[in-house]
């Protein structure tokens, strides 16, 4: 997955066309999936009215806090252009360490755990920034590295044996809407502001559309990279401590099974897969579909077997509607 | 796509069990009208045999109980979806619902208990060891939890197993996934009656996973490993015990070495008829899927006082385990009838497969 | 071309040792690793063993041949669970079975292959006329055959009853195990389409510089289709296979390919930029992390620990085939 | 009279705007080489790669044997008979010889999908034989040398003789730019051979090379084909005048200013890169602008974007301000306060997708930063105040930079550098590269206004007129080594001097 860089003799794309193009990938990138996450919404309300329920609204919220949690560390590696199969993965490790941990440290655990889950996402950054491997192979073998290395750690669930209050708040609602969506979406704005008002966001935009400008304008390309897996590192150890809270225990495998849906939630959002393009109000919506279709489809007594399909059309759907093609003319 | 976590064993029909002392005949209020009760049975999938008969015990009560509401709830390997399903259906009615829970895992039985404590619905647990979380401890909506001894489980199997052995040479161990309880109880069995057996020898033991894929080539790599030295194969589960048979049948031992699972699968049991394999046991799901209904029923209709009211052995037992044996099997191959249930069902039979020893 | 990018030191002659070299390290490696485990302890360096690891190897040999050439052209394919999930529901229930009143026989075998195929044409063609990367599309393609092998799949797996194809996943002849000897066939039809053929050729081609082979107006498309769609063939061929050897047709029974397959592919040499490496590199790789699993089961290691192993071998091969490329204006994403 | 194989007709193309041919016509005669000389960005690339089918005219007509053609792509135009040598990156270094060498059109060589080795290797050999190369077809290309690959993509060139009854007209693009002594040796001697059995266009940047081997030579200016020579009666010294074209517009007649301060900015001392340049020394004062002259390929360039961090040097030292410096990596150079206006504007000068604001302030965010943050309302009044010093044609500051014109682009880049409160040197790499001529003046006048700032201006351009345009002093740059020096202080020199430096 090497971009090719253009001669400067080949033709651009007249321009007139290129913007009318932009222009129609802008508006379905803008609108489609909100449109999506509503008709999901309306068709599930309409077979199960209770669906749409403040308190349903609520758990609905709860569930998606964890694929929030995900997408959103997931947005910022995905907007430099790359990806990063290891997260459910690492925030599974880190559900076993918090168990183990909390006993014994109490709250200083959860910190030393995320500070852990970021470095191993700044090493993963480092491996790929500095040794030029592309991310998805870094990460796909971090993927088998951290489970390994969780299941060693821990083969068995680990309930946590004291000092659960130290996590167990998140399940609490203190403002009519669940802690652990509070917390997640805070961390989403968090970070929103980030890519919107701080220079690192600009450079992170700019690596994921132009890397070469970016790094002729002066951008440490290398260390924002980093910077940028290390945030999914730290995310996905958030991610970690929120299925602790909900599980009230940790286990090797406990958030496998997010890795997809959590990618899946970028896309669908509508940011586009080969970087630079999109952003966290569009993960937002893209967590919220992926939530409704996991539990909205089992609600209304549809076959489980359809959400997989779902997930499958809809990513290959969202990527063909929104990757901006006059960017590489060679797919891989 | 995480792997399946199987189901491990229970108890069968066929024993009578020591029936509790009765429920104080006094009915209390009834809570629901019948038209209101609604059923849901919380299970991973339908894709395997134990889980479908699951569901088809608990639709064969709602059918004899007469109540229309049945919903079933598949999570599909996803513990974080089972809760948040469970919340989610509670949003409606829930005083007048009643959860019957296979969990996925052990961890999800405090979240869901709490889900009932919160919204006044009615959950009856099975399986999951959860040390330090009981029903009497003032989770009033618990009704019971019903578990199985994995460990019984294991020593039961195993010493079939070196019995059929003649007490000598070595055996292997298949183990299920070690993060769940019953693969460590039911290893924790071999191991006691291996003490016992000084004869036999564990050879080697790797977890396969509860997975028929995966036990076949580590049974395969055992064989030449080991070659004669192997007299006796144990698995955690049937699925596994069924891979094993799979690398015995390639190299024409099959039958010839002794092989038990647990579960009581249809092909196990198959197996076990033709001798291929010495035991498994049978979990009776039917039994299982439907009794958790029953228990709701009864309280929600005042048949039974407030579980609250219960003493502690009618709130956590265990059920009663028997073994499927070659002279036992064939009855166990036959579809069961609501009829073979209905003694089970009545709510002052509530308890009768208890072993009533305390936890 | 300008100076500023990642050509070879102009007027200096390409550096190919390291390649060439490499190219026979894999191959050191496995040997190594056998020489290893043959003193480690007794019974490992015994036909009987070297028969278990073939049958072990059999499998991932076929699914590591149609792997190859989409890596080859540069691509990659993580839909092979899915597919072989479909396949093996496929299979199981046209072959004679508790569910179905079917009995195809070995035509269930094609069947399930051709669903296969069907799966991996569509990857293609989605990648090369949507223009969507593929492993986005693959993703998705694994995900939607997943559900689709969970609805063939009902409420209990379908158990194969044809003894003959039931004896063809057991089954030895003069010793050597079946499923060994189909997998050696497609390893050699593998390095045949490979060195004899249009399609190996150019995917070797298109591997090497698509810009290059879509300038000289060849129809690469249609090669990136076929390379997809030859994958999906032998993803669906493994899962029947895997099928009739356990004796039933089950939605999870590719769990974990995937990821062991690419490794595989790629701790061989064969490099995921495409245009280095081969079906027999491939077969190289399969067998070297046979005989590591085999091995680890010897030494009692739990399969845990493989997957670790496993994710520090592809990264360790990637990042010996790709150091020599590093330079400070290379753009990987 | 002959008739030609090939004539070509008032033939017209133009990127985004900018002409790249301009109404060009010339002929080529039956087993005639034609060279095809001019200034780097003349179109002769541009012209051969429509010929070839890789490019499409916009207008004009191409002949070939009395029959108007337009060949779609390279295999169309092959199928007239028209073959084109590409430089030698372009074959493919992980196939056999013999695949690159008929790779498309195996034909026999390949029955019903399945390959005949022998009966391939024969046919490249073939054609490996008409040229007298030693290269087995059976070799992997990634081991030949530049040169043998370079035979290789002649060899496949030619290869298309078997498929048209005529000779073949084979387009030679720059095949030796790459390439040692040796190797020019090689493929120059290949021309010469090939003038047996096929017509030739012949391009190159070196006079010498060119009259060697053509038998006319047609000189282009601005996308035409301004004259057409006969080798017998014209030297270097004529086709060096006739390149240079029309005289120029007044406004770039400017004596150079040699009134900049003493102080010198950078100095670099014996700077050297494997391959690519060696022992470069020079001074750049405070307020003076240094343009380096060259041919592409001859080091200039890539000395420059060595200064700027993104290439490695081996040898010699970096000084700025009196201080060594070491540059690791772009990031570097712009801390030290050097800006580097890059020629391949769309791939390393802008990014394309963020607007005119985001890409002028890319470089100097932390200059605009209240606490963490990107204060914008400072950043919207500088842009703003940019956009009309450098008078920037944008619809709104916002507007995404790849929507601009070529020239405003270019400014947008130019602001960038200039934002930066300490910035020192600034280095343009081609800056009118693909720029109109109106574009071209406002630049150069905006480039001589801010050296004279107190800025530090290294220039390399492969154009004359450039050089001359903006320069005080002017280095000239000859295959690696500095082969000219016209510093301000000496009479200002003639643009015949430096060309002759330069090839």
């Amino acid at each position: 997955m090497e971009a090719t860089p253009q001669a400067d003799e080949s033709p651009p794309i007249p321009r007139e066309d290129r913007e009318v193009r932009s222009r129609g990938a802008r508006v379905t990138r803008r609108f489609a999936p909100l449109a999506v996450l509503i008709a999901l919404l309306s068709a599930v309300g309409a077979i199960e009215p209770s669906f749409l329920s403040r308190y349903a609204l609520n758990v609905l919220a709860d569930e998606s806090s964890v694929i929030l949690i995900l997408a959103t560390g997931q947005t910022v590696v995905i907007l430099l252009g790359g990806i990063d199969l290891s997260m459910a993965a690492v925030a599974s490790l880190a559900s076993v360490l918090i168990a183990l941990a909390l006993p014994a440290t109490g709250p200083g655990g959860l910190v030393g755990v995320l500070a852990l889950t970021t470095l191993i996402g700044g090493v993963q950054g480092l491996i790929h920034a500095r040794a030029q491997v592309p991310s998805f192979i870094v990460t796909l073998a971090g993927l088998g590295v951290w489970s390994g290395l969780a299941l060693t750690v821990a083969p068995t669930t680990i309930p946590v044996a004291a000092g659960y209050s130290a996590v167990g708040w998140l399940e609490h609602n203190s403002v009519g809407v669940p802690n652990s969506f509070c917390v997640a979406l805070a961390a989403l704005v968090g970070l929103a502001v980030t890519l919107r008002r701080l220079p690192l966001g600009r450079y992170i935009y700019a690596i994921g559309m132009a890397e070469r400008a970016a790094l002729f304008s002066g951008i440490r390309v290398g260390r924002v990279k980093i910077l940028g897996f290390a945030l999914a590192g730290l995310f996905s150890g958030l991610a970690g401590i929120a299925m602790v809270a909900r599980n009230s225990s940790g286990s090797p495998t406990i958030a496998d099974s997010l890795l997809l849906p959590s990618i899946a939630a970028v896309v669908i959002g509508g940011t586009s897969i080969t970087g630079g393009v999109g952003g966290l109000g569009r993960t937002l919506i893209g967590a919220l579909t992926i939530t409704v279709l996991r539990v909205g489809f089992a609600t209304i007594g549809l076959d489980p077997a359809y959400e997989p399909i779902a997930y499958g059309v809809l990513v290959m759907a969202a990527v063909a509607l929104t990757i901006d093609r006059s960017k590489a003319q060679i797919v891989k | 796509m995480t792997r399946a976590m199987s189901c491990p064993a229970a108890m069968t029909a066929c024993v009578a069990g020591i029936v509790i002392a009765a429920t104080p005949a006094v009915a209390a209020e009834p809570i629901c009208d019948k038209s209101e009760i609604r059923l849901v049975n919380s299970m991973r999938e339908i894709a395997q045999p134990y889980h479908a008969n699951l569901d088809k015990g608990g639709r064969l009560f709602a059918a004899w109980a007469g109540l229309k509401n049945y919903v079933l709830q598949l999570n599909q390997g996803d513990s974080d979806k089972q809760i948040s399903l469970m919340r989610l259906l509670v949003a409606t009615n829930p005083r007048c619902t009643v959860f019957n829970v296979e969990p996925n895992a052990d961890l999800v039985v405090k979240p869901m208990v709490d889900a009932a404590n919160r919204s006044g619905a009615w959950i009856v647990t099975h399986w999951a060891h959860n040390e330090g979380l009981h029903p009497f401890d003032g989770n009033d909506h618990w009704i019971a939890h019903i578990a199985v001894d994995s460990l019984e489980a294991g020593v039961a199997i195993s010493t079939r197993l070196v019995d059929a052995m003649g007490r000598t040479g070595g055996v292997v161990a298949l183990q299920g996934r070690l993060d769940t309880n019953p693969a460590r109880k039911r290893f924790a069995g071999l191991q006691q009656v291996l003490q016992h057996t000084p004869g036999v020898t564990l050879l080697d033991q790797q977890t396969a996973n509860w997975d028929r894929t995966a036990a076949f080539p580590i049974m395969q790599t055992w064989l030449t490993k080991y070659g004669g030295r192997i007299k006796g194969v144990w698995a955690a589960n049937d699925d596994m015990a069924l891979g094993a048979l799979e690398a015995l049948r390639a190299v024409g031992l099959a039958g010839k070495i002794p092989v038990v699972g647990v579960d009581g699968i249809p092909e196990a049991i198959a197996a076990v008829e033709k001798g291929e394999m010495v035991a498994t046991v049978s979990s009776d799901a039917y039994y299982q899927g439907s009794i958790g209904l029953a228990m709701g029923t009864c309280v929600l209709t005042g048949q039974v006082p407030l579980p609250a009211s219960w003493p502690k052995e009618k709130r956590e037992f265990y059920l009663k385990l028997a073994v499927i044996t070659r002279d036992n099997a064939a009855q166990y191959l036959r579809e069961p009838q609501a009829s073979d249930y209905v003694a089970d069902w009545q709510c002052d039979k509530l308890w009768s497969r208890s072993t009533g020893k305390a936890f | 071309m300008t100076p500023g990018n990642h050509q070879g030191p102009v007027g200096s002659r390409p550096a190919v040792t390291g390649p060439e070299l490499r190219s026979w390290a894999p191959l050191l490696a496995l040997i190594v690793l056998c020489l290893g485990f043959g003193f480690a302890g007794p019974g490992f360096a015994t036909l009987e063993n070297l028969w278990t690891v073939a049958d072990r190897s059999a499998i991932p040999l076929i699914l590591a041949v149609g792997t190859t050439f989409v890596i080859l052209q540069g691509s990659i394919d993580l839909s092979i669970e899915g597919v072989m999930a479909v396949s093996s529901l496929t299979f199981a229930m046209s072959v004679l079975n508790d569910r179905t009143g079917l009995d195809l026989g070995v035509f269930g075998l094609v069947l399930a292959t051709f669903a296969g195929a069907g799966l991996g044409l569509l990857s293609g063609l989605v990648t090369t006329y949507l223009r969507v990367p593929s492993f986005m599309v693959t993703l998705g393609v694994w995900s939607a055959s997943t559900g689709i092998a969970m609805l063939l799949s009902g409420d209990q797996p379908p158990l194969i009853k044809d003894p003959m194809l039931h004896a063809l996943g057991l089954g030895r002849s003069f010793a050597v195990p079946n499923l060994f000897l189909v997998a050696v066939t497609v390893v050699l039809l593998g390095y045949a389409l490979q060195s004899y053929t249009r399609f190996g050729r150019y995917s070797m081609v298109i591997g090497g510089g698509e810009d290059r082979a879509r300038l000289l107006g060849l129809p690469v498309d249609r090669y990136k289709v076929l390379a997809f769609t030859f994958a999906g063939l032998l993803s669906g061929l493994g899962g029947a296979l895997e099928s009739a050897r356990i004796g039933l047709g089950h939605a999870d029974i590719g769990v974990g390919q995937t990821f062991a397959t690419i490794t595989a592919v790629v701790i061989a040499g064969t490099s995921l930029g495409g245009g280095r490496g081969g079906v027999l590199q491939s077969a190289v790789g399969t067998l070297t992390l046979a005989v590591l699993t085999d091995g680890m089961i010897f030494a009692g290691i739990s399969p845990y620990a493989q997957k670790a192993v496993q994710g520090a071998l592809i990264l360790l091969a990637v990042l010996v085939t790709t150091w020599p490329l590093r330079s400070r204006l290379r753009i990987v994403k | 009279m002959i008739e030609p194989v090939l004539r070509v007709e008032k033939l017209s193309k133009s990127f985004a705007g900018v002409r790249a041919l301009d109404d060009v016509s010339f002929d080529v005669r039956p087993r005639e080489v034609l060279g095809l000389v001019g200034e780097n960005g003349a179109g002769k690339s541009t012209l051969l790669k429509v010929l070839a089918g890789v490019l499409h005219a916009d207008r004009g007509r191409i002949i070939v044997r009395g029959t108007p053609v337009s060949p779609a792509n390279v295999a169309a135009a092959a199928a007239f008979g028209i073959g084109i040598v590409f430089q030698e990156q372009a074959v493919l270094p992980n196939v056999t010889v013999a695949e690159n060498i008929l790779l498309g059109h195996e034909h026999r060589a390949v029955r019903a999908g399945f390959y005949d080795w022998r009966t391939l290797y024969a046919r490249a050999a073939a054609q490996l034989d008409k040229l007298g190369a030693g290269i087995s077809p059976s070799t992997l290309t990634a081991t030949l040398s530049f040169a043998e690959r370079q035979l290789v993509e002649i060899a496949r060139a030619l290869s298309l003789e078997e498929r048209t009854r005529h000779e073949p007209i084979i387009l030679f693009d720059e095949p030796t730019s790459m390439l040692d002594a040796n190797g020019i040796e090689t493929v120059l001697r290949q021309i010469e051979r090939l003038r047996q059995r096929a017509s030739v266009v012949f391009v190159s940047h070196r006079l010498d090379e060119v009259l060697r081997v053509s038998d006319r030579i047609c000189i282009m200016v601005n996308g035409r084909c301004v004259a057409t020579r006969d080798r017998a009666v014209c030297n270097i010294a004529d086709l060096q005048r006739l390149m240079l074209g029309r005289e120029l517009d007044a406004k770039y007649q400017r004596q150079p200013l040699s009134t900049h301060g003493p102080k010198v900015r950078l100095s670099v001392r014996a700077l050297g890169r494997r391959n690519s340049y060696h022992g470069v020394s020079f001074e750049l004062h405070a307020g003076e602008v240094l343009g380096i002259a060259e041919s592409a390929g001859s080091g200039g360039k890539t000395l420059c974007r060595t200064l700027f961090g993104a290439e490695r040097a081996d040898t010699g030292e970096i000084v700025l301000d009196g201080r060594p410096v070491r540059v690791r990596e772009p990031a570097d150079a712009v801390r030290l306060g050097v800006g580097y206006v890059p020629a391949e504007r769309r791939l390393e000068g802008i990014v394309g997708g963020l607007g005119v604001r985001e890409n002028m302030t890319l470089a100097h965010l932390d200059e605009l930063r209240r606490g963490p943050f990107i204060d914008l309302a400072k950043e919207r009044q500088v842009v703003k105040s940019w956009i009309e010093r450098l008078r920037i044609r944008t619809p709104t500051a916002d507007a995404p930079a790849h929507d601009l014109s070529g020239g405003n682009q270019q400014k947008v880049v130019l602001a960038k550098w200039l934002i930066g409160q300490k910035l020192k040197v600034l280095i343009l790499d081609h800056p009118s590269r693909g720029l109109d001529v109106g574009a071209k003046a406002e630049l150069f006048a905006l480039i001589r206004e801010f050296a004279r700032a107190g800025l530090g201006v290294l220039l390399v351009a492969d154009t004359v007129e450039e050089v001359m345009a903006l320069s005080d002093s002017i280095i000239v740059m000859k295959d690696g080594v500095v082969s000219g020096r016209f510093p301000a202080s000496a009479a200002k020199p003639s643009r015949l001097q430096i060309l002759e430096r330069m090839v």
